[in-house]
Order: C-alpha cells, then structure tokens, then sequence
C-alpha cells in the first residue's frame, strides 16, 4: 500500500460564499470537495443555524500541495474582505495520488 | 375611532401569532435553550410561502387576471421608488457611508413576506375580508428595490475582481429566480392553473392548518429577532427612530395608493403592511453578495429587530385605521 | 370491574399510538434501518409540548385560575416528596451508592410528557372527559424533583472543579428556563392570554391533528426505548422491580389526592399518572450535568425502557380503574 | 372515448400533485437554490409510507383478509416475473452488460411507492372508488423483483470478497426488514388492528392533509427527477424507449390481472399503475450493496428521469383508460 | 500533559457503505469512530443530501499507526472498486493513548 | 502568500458539554470555534442523533500551539472524568496569524 502527501485545505465561511467558493474551486482545479454545514463563532460574531443564508458551511478538499498554495492565495485576494472566513492547510496521505 | 383602534390593537396583540412571537423574543432575551432545527425553520418558510402563493393563485384564477394588474404594477412601482427617498434621507439625514445608505434603502423598499402573512391572519382574525390575490403584490415587491438599491450603492464602488464581476447579473437572476420569489410565484402559477378544483384538494393541508402553523413559525423570529436586540446599541437613535418613522410614512403611502387602484379595506389595508414592512431574508442575502462593503448590522438589524416586531405587533392595527380612516 | 379493566386495558392497547410505539420497538429489536432524523424527532417535541401547553392554557382561562391553584400545588408538593422515599429504598433496599440511589430518585419523582399525553389521548378514546388545565400539574411536577435529587446527591460527593462551581445556580435556572419547562409553561400562558377566541384560530394544527401526531412520535419513541432493551441485564432485577412497582405505587398514591383535591375521574387519573411516570429527558440531561458521577446505565435504563414502556401499555389503564375503583 | 380519455388527461395534468412536480422540475432545469433539507425529504416519506400503510390496514380488516389474498399473491407473482423478460431484451435488444440487464431488470419489477400514491389520488379527484386494501400490493411488489435481479446478475458475476460475502443474506434481510417495507407492512398491521376506531383518532393527520402533503414531496421529487435529466444522454435511445414503452405494456399487463382477479375499476388501475412503474429508491440501493458491478447511471436514469414522469403525467390516465376498456 | 502520536483516518463516502464500513472498523481493531454527513462532489458525481439512501458520510476514526495502514489497506483492496469513497490520514496527537 | 504554524484542537463529546466546553474555551482564550452534531461509538456507548441532550458534538478551534497546551491539559484535568470525550491535536498552517 502506497500513501501519497496530499494537501488538505478546510475553508470554513458563510453559506452565501458557497458558489463563488465552488467556482474557485473549479478554476483552481480540485477535483471534489466534500461540504457540510457548521456553527461558529469568530471575529464576525455568532452563526446559528436558523437562516440558511446566514449559516456557516465548512468545505474540504484534498489537493496537491501547489493547487493548495494557488487556493489559499485566491482566497486571501478575493474572499477574505468580502466574507467571513477562515481557512488552513493540513498534511494528509492519499491513497491514489492520481484522483486529486 | 379610537376606541375602535385600541380594539383592534389588542385583537392583534392577543393574538396567537403575536403573542408567540413574544415568547420566542422572551426566549431569546433570558437564553434559553429552546432551539429550532435548521431544516424546521427551512420547512416553516418552504410551507407558508408555497401554501400562500398557491392561494394567491387560486385567487387569480377566480378574479381574472385583469383585476389583478393594475393594483400589482402600482405595488411595484412603490417598491422601486422607496429606495429612491430613502437613500438620500439616510445620507444626509443620517450621515451614514454611501453604500451603507444603498443597503438600507433595499431593505426598506422591499417587503416581509411574514409581515404580510401576519397582517393576512389579523384581517381574518377580525372578520376583514381582503383579496386573496393580494399575494401577487407581495411577489412583485420583493426584488425591485434590491435591484435599485444593488445599483444605488454599486454607483459608489470601484470594480469588483474577477470572481464577482458577474455579480450584477447574478444579481439579477437571483432577483428572479431566488428561493423565496421562486416559490411564491411558482405556487401562484399552479394555483392559477388548478384553480378551485385544486384548492378542494390541498385545503386540509395548505389552508386550514395556515394560522397554527404561522404561530409556531413567529415562535422562531421570535427568537430570531430577539437575538438581534442587543445590537441596537450599534445602529444609533437615527436609525431606531428610522425603523419606526419610515414605516408609518410608508404605510400610509400604500394605503393611499390602494385607495386609487381601488381594492377593498383590506386589500389596501395590506398594500400599506407591504409598503411599510421591510425584507430582513432576501434584502441582507442579496446585499452580502453584491454589496459586501456594506454593514451588515446597519441594514440587517433595523430591519429585523425595530421594523418587523414593530409591524407586527402595532404597525399592521395602525395601517388597517389608516385605510378605514381614508376609505371613509 | 374485572372485565371493565380488560376492556379499558385493550382499549388502550389496540390504540393506535401504542401500537406503533409496539412498532417502534418492534423496529429496534431487529435493527431495522429505519430512522428518524433528529429534526424530526425536536418537531416532534416541540409540537407536543407547545400544543399541549397552549390547550392547557386556554383551559385555565376559562375555567379561572384559582380552580387550578389548589391541585396544582398538590401536584408539586407530591414531586417535591417522591424523592425523599425513593433515596432510601434505592439506597438501603437496593444497596445502590448514594449518588445513583439520589438520580434514581430525581428521576421517579419528576415526570414524563409523553406518557401524560399518552393518557389524555387515551381518556380522550374513551370517552372520558377531564379537566383539560391539568396540562398545569404536568409543567410544575417537572423541575422539583429533580432539584431535591441532585441536593440529596450532592450531600454525598466532594467539591466540584473551577468550571462546574456554578452548577447548582446553572441546575435551578434550567429548571425553570429548560426547554421543555420554558416551552410548557410558556404556551400555557400564551392559551391563557388568547382565551377561546385564540384556540379557534389554530385548532386545526394544534388540536385536530394531534393524535396523529402523537402516533407518528411514539413510534420514534418505541425505538428509543427499544434500543435500551439491551441495557437491561445492566440494571438487575432489583431496578427491573422497582420500575414497574414503584409506579403503581405512586400511580395510586396520585389518584387519592387528586380525589381528595376533588378532581374528576379523568383528573384524577392524569395525577395518577404523573406521579406513576418517571422522566427520561429533562431528569437524566440535569444529571449529566449535575450528578456526573452517577452512572447513566443505571437511571436511564429503568425509566426508558421500563417505567415509560409499562406505563405507555398497562400502567394507564390500571391508573384509570384505580381512579374509578376510588372515586365510587 | 378519446375525448374521456383527454378529459382524464387533462384531469391528472392540472391537479396541485402533478404541477407541483412540474414546478419542481424547472427548479433543478434553472438551476434555482430551492432546496428541501434532508430531514423534510426523510419526513415526508416516512409520513406518506405510515398513512398509507395504515389507511391500508383499516381497509384489510372492513374487507377481510380473504378478499386480499388473491390478489396480492398475483401482484406479487407480477413482480417476480417480470425480470425474467425484461432482463433477456435488455440483454440482446439493448446490448447491455449482463450485470446491467439485470439490474434494470430489477427496477422495473419492482414498484415506486410515490407513482402508486399519486394514482390514488387521482382516482380520488374523479371520484372513481378502489381498494383502499390495494396498499398491501404495493407492498408485496417491492422486493421479489430485486431479488430475482440481484440473483440473476449475481449468476453472471465471480466470487465476492470477504466483507461482502454475506450480501446475499443481507439482501433477503433488507427485502423484508428494509426501512420502506418495514414502514408499510408495519403501518398495515397497525391499522389492521385497530380497524375504523383508531382511524377515527388519527384521520385528521394521516389522511385529511394527505393530499397536500403528496403535492409539496412531488414538488421535491421533480427537482430530483429533474437533476437528473442531463444524464439522459448517458443511457441512450434504447433505454428511452424502454423507459416509456415497458410501462405501457406492463401496465396492460397489470390491468388484465387486475380484471382477472376481480378487482374494481379503481383497483385495476391501482395493478396496472404498480406493474407500469418502477423503482428508483429500494431498488437503486439495493443494487449498489449486492450488485455494485452495474452502472448507476443506466439503471437511475430511466426510472427516475423518464419512467417516474411519464407515469406520473400520462401513464396513469392512461392505464385507468385501459382499465375502463377491458372492464367493459 | 502528555500527548501522543496516533493516525486519524477520514473516510468520505456514499452513505451505503456504512454497514460494512462499521464492521471493516471493528475487524481492524478501532475502538471508536465519529460519523456526520457530508455533501460532495467527486469522479462519481455530485452527491446531495436529499435521498438518504444516496447521501455521504464522513467517517473518523483515531488508531494506532500499523492499524490505520491495516485499515487503509483494506479499504483499497475491498471497498474503493465498489463504493464512491476518498480515504486519507492525517498525523494527530491524542491524550490518554490507551484509549486507541 | 504567508502561511504560519497552528495547531488545531478537535474535540469530540457528548452534546452536554457544550456550554462548559465553549467557557473554557473564552477562558483559555481561543478566537473562534466551530461546531457541528456528529454521531458516534466509543468507550462509552453509541450516541445515537435522536434525543438532543444525549446526541455528540464535534468542536474545531484553531489556536497558537501554547493556548492549545493549555486547553488540552484543563480538558484532561476538568473534563475527561464528567463527559464521553475525545480530544486531539494537528499541526495546521493558516493565513492571517494575527486572527487566531
Ligand atoms: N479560531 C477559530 N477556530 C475554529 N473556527 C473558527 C475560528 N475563528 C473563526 N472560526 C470559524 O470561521 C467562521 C468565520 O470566522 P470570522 O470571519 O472570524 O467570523 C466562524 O463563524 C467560525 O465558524
Ligand atoms: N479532492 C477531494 N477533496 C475532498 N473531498 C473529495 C475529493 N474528491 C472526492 N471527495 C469526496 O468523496 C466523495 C466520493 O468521491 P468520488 O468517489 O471521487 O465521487 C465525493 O462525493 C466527495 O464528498
Ligand atoms: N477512536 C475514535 N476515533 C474517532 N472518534 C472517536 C473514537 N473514540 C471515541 N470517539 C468519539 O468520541 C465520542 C466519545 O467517546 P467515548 O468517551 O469513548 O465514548 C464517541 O461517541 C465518538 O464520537
Ligand atoms: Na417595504
Ligand atoms: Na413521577
Ligand atoms: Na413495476
């Protein structure tokens, strides 16, 4: 059994960045991403969960290591000052190098 | 005339719904744990703007649709203008930031579809029969003045970056397509095509259970609502007094204007709620995207935590003395 | 009177309420992947609660508030005192440690919602009219016992760490503020404020379909309970005992004082069966909480898949013909 | 007789139940971000199974076991064989993977509890009377068919691995115990048992709003169906075709079993709607677990994307127009 | 404060691999796991949360290393031909070792 | 693009924790947090998603590596004897240091 390093990028943000997110995502070149929705507090205050629109989402996708720095960049140029977000790399292996 | 009024204020405010929407702030205010799932809140609001839309259509299709248009374009032509004293009375009068200003201006110009649900229960309440095709108006007022006050504020933007150029027509399509106008405008088409013998069918589900369901769901903006109470101390006395004064102006202005598009007590009675409620739902999610330099408590929380529990609880008796003293 | 309690016994047991909590356990015993999704189930609560609250209410309203004062009173005195027999008999009888003998007690001295709606459901069934404001003695017998039982647990057990010091402040506000107390209490004053005039605007969600409802919840509950079976051999047959004996015992000790309080026949077998019933929800989070040193195997299992299965099937009906047997 | 069955048509076409799922498919084809949460879907199935289920058993034990029987034994009989000449067409007239074949093989034996209920309630708007009993077909109808796919296609295949050796066993488990069989076949002998009292209790939930509730899942179910249009390329003409041509034949098919075995005008159209339809939940997971081989796409596809609409629009006016023909 | 290292394997898949997900987990010796559902978009298409029966899971589960390359392994040989799934580990540090 | 070293605590209980959980974490002086319902198995039982009071709850916080020794060690100290808990750490890079 092979493992491969991968990067893990978790984006945790309001419900609305979700498209702009997916389309990011898609220009970047991920090629999945697994979403769920969350509850959160941080510097922009509370999110319950009662609006949708106004929910939290927290999104996961697995690339590789140069995608991941390309991701991060365009989310700190793009979306930091529009929405309510954190984001952060982790070192995870893969199996299947070539799926990501 | 007065007595009259203070009877009908307290219709409305012993009322289920009302006073419902009075625990759930109480809920709120003292933290407790009572919490709605997310998918019961989402369900609450895919029920009553599905069950309203599909009377509204019903409705139509008993009227004509000829009777419906005249009132529904005046309806929308007040929704589009609103923004258009609201922004400068909130620049200049307010000092607030352009695109602050803009916001504000959408949300006011826009309606509460809850509000307009409420004021339907109270006229049933008291026996006030209205036009149930009134369901157009409100359709027809959510997405004007979020698109003038979209562009309002945009006017004092640079460019946007790549991602959200497209924003405008976004915008847009969401103004037409979105959640809330997609349902009540789709359920109001297949209300029109069913008509009656439709309705025969769906009455035990989306008619008679209406009010209780209304009721358990003020329970939760309630609770919404009172969550928001504490930011007051952010929007400042201007924008509190904003929040009850605009809407009395307002409601005034469509009980006049359904005075001259003719419809009855109540018809014009709820084109005043509309006219003075403002949107706290599609107003905030649309200015998040195509105005995120905005505060988002300066728009959200006069809306939410001063304008809707005033409409509800005093606002709508108000905007029905209104339309009985100028009917008269 | 023997065939009279078979009738009243199959009465209850071909309702469809209990057979489809049969159903439920029925589903947890061969692992059925059927599944309530948790916001179904917090609905499902929240309707009940809120529905029975708000009858409850209007009950008071019309029938005067001083009629309920006295049986009410009752009711809570009774809660307040169940744990002060129950500690000992755990403890020396059963050999449990103190802390588990005081939880054990919180639990069989507070109270169940279900099994109380279960009951109006049945009397309702049978025709049997009671007073409808005994929503009441439900919402005040919740908190009492549970308060005394964690004062006698924490008689018993060392100081708390730094977080937790708060704990017994924390343990009173959520007696009085807990969801489901908050929710209770809270619908009861709102049916108080509305009066008849209220209850005739949301019959048809609150009341009409509420038996159904109930049907569709015992279900889930069935398999919650069902899935505790297997806890069983945990708890011994000294607990095993005490879960159906206890409750007929205090099942009859609530029906003489509600003659004695000059209830009706159904009053008196609701009080019965408040008393009968043992808490599976608010009782076991307050001692999660409060009492984290007692061992949950040990309150739960008794009351959620004894006391609450025996009392759902045989134990009302047995309340009813004691409480026929006692008012004659 | 045409215009009758234009009539019928247009009767089905307008109803709230079918333009709801019309509503739902122009969400998924603009794209709109309507969305029901999970936990409505879940709920709405679970209520819609239970009511159906019990109303089903109410009408077993007014009618006796003994009229059901029969006919029962021949829907069942029904599903078992049609596999057996589905699977050979697709295999040499549509080329498919063995694998394959005899999944779809298995989808369109078995039987959409949704298409089924959507007839009832067509019969119930032309007020044309039927079995209420005819719910036990639907629910013998569900697995023979995917039993005899997965073993037909099981034949084709090599050995499994170790974690799923027992797949077998766990199929025949999940044909009787699966949630949705379960939720039937337990809700029947619920409503068997309690017979019209216990419908007298819970009618007001489980069936008066019945109706309304089947509009607002159709509505969720044309956006699902409607997703999956843009697969239609994927399967090709062939399976198209199929999609729509095997309902109709199955549907006569049914509908002379119908008149065979004595059923009404309602009830042959009830068979011929169960043996038309196909499967796109039970059968779907079924073959993912015990045939993982085979291609979801060729298989979802066409029951969910072409054969669920078309039955739902034309297919059962269609097959109530057949039923009509063949009975006179 | 003592921590130590352990592996977290995350397991994203269709929500009917679930069962034999569970006994897979216990035959590889996990003596816990956290489960929570997940929408997602992959090589097998996107995958919403409304039909159950086609819905995602997240699984996590915290082992020992040779279990999580014993638990990797097997998911590769047994489940990836059958079931929509990504599997990854990531490096952890837990308190209370002996409780993995 | 800068990214920094944190560390990410996660820590999985019994819903009932949740308001002591989030004091601790204000005490300990996390920024933010984010939470989410999960399921789950372990040494103390399965927590099924039904009954709200006994469901489990996953919380995610981002903190510099100090804070994170702290508030793992006051979890062994205050937390792991009253509730079903799992707690552990992962080295994770964020943008916006300042932020957490
Ligand atoms: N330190 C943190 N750890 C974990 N999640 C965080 C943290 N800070 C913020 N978040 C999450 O990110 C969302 C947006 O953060 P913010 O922009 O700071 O309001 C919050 O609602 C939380 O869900
Ligand atoms: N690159 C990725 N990053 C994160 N999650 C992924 C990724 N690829 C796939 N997934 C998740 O794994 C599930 C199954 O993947 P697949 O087998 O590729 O369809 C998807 O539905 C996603 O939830
Ligand atoms: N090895 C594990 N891996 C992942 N999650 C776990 C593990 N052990 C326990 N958990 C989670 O932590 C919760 C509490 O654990 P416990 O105190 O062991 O019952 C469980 O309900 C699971 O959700
Ligand atoms: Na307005
Ligand atoms: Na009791
Ligand atoms: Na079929």
């Amino acid at each position: 059994m092979n493992t491969h390093p991968m990067k893990l990028v978790t984006i945790i943000c309001e419900a609305l960045a979700r498209e702009p997110l997916k389309k990011l995502l898609a220009e970047v070149g991920a090629h999945g991403y697994t979403l769920f929705a969350v509850e959160g507090d941080g510097s922009q205050g509370r999110r319950t969960a009662d609006i949708q629109e106004f929910a939290n989402i927290q999104v996961e996708v697995i690339v590789p290591p140069p995608v991941a720095e390309k991701l991060l960049s365009r989310l700190e140029q793009e979306f930091f000052a529009k929405f309510a977000m954190v984001a952060y790399e982790t070192d995870v292996r893969v199996l299947r190098r070539e799926k990501f | 005339m007065q007595i009259d009024f203070f009877h009908a204020l307290s219709a409305n405010l012993l009322s289920p719904a009302v006073l419902f929407f009075a625990l759930g702030i109480v809920a709120a205010l003292i933290k407790s744990d009572l919490k709605f799932p997310e998918a019961l809140y989402v369900t609450l609001t895919i029920y009553l703007l599905t069950a309203l839309g599909f009377k509204g259509g019903v409705a139509i299709s008993e009227a004509g649709i000829a009777k419906v248009i005249l009132p529904a374009l005046t309806a929308m032509l007040l929704g589009t203008l609103i923004p258009l004293w609201t922004y400068p009375l909130l620049r200049f009068g307010g000092k607030l930031r352009p695109v602050d200003a803009a916001a504000i201006a959408a949300h006011y110009g826009s309606v509460s579809a809850v509000t307009f649900i409420t004021a339907t229960n109270y006229l049933k309440g008291i026996n006030e029969p209205y036009e149930n095709y009134a369901t157009a108006f409100l359709a027809v007022m959510e997405s004007p003045a979020i698109i003038v006050g979209v562009l309002l504020g945009k006017m004092t933007l640079e460019k946007q970056s790549s991602i959200f150029n497209g924003s405008l027509k976004s915008l847009l399509r969401e103004a037409v397509f979105g959640r809330s106008v997609f349902l009540l405008v789709g359920a109001l088409i297949v209300g029109a095509l069913c008509g009656k013998v439709g309705m025969d069918k769906v009455e035990p589900f989306f008619v008679t259970p209406f009010q209780g369901v209304l009721a358990l769901f003020l329970l939760e903006m309630g609770m919404v609502a009172g969550q928001r109470l504490s930011d007051l101390k952010k929007v400042g006395p201007f924008l509190v007094a904003f929040g009850i004064i605009m809407p009395l102006l307002h409601g005034c202005l469509g009980v006049l204007l359904g005075k001259y598009v003719g419809l009855s007590l109540g018809g014009t009675t709820l084109l005043g709620v509309l006219a003075a409620s403002s949107s706290y739902i599609a107003a905030p999610a649309a200015m998040r995207l195509s105005l995120p330099e905005a505060n988002p408590a300066l728009y959200l929380t006069p809306s939410l935590a001063i304008t809707f529990p005033f409409n509800i609880t005093i606002g709508i008796p108000v905007y029905f003395a209104l339309a009985k003293f100028f009917l008269n």
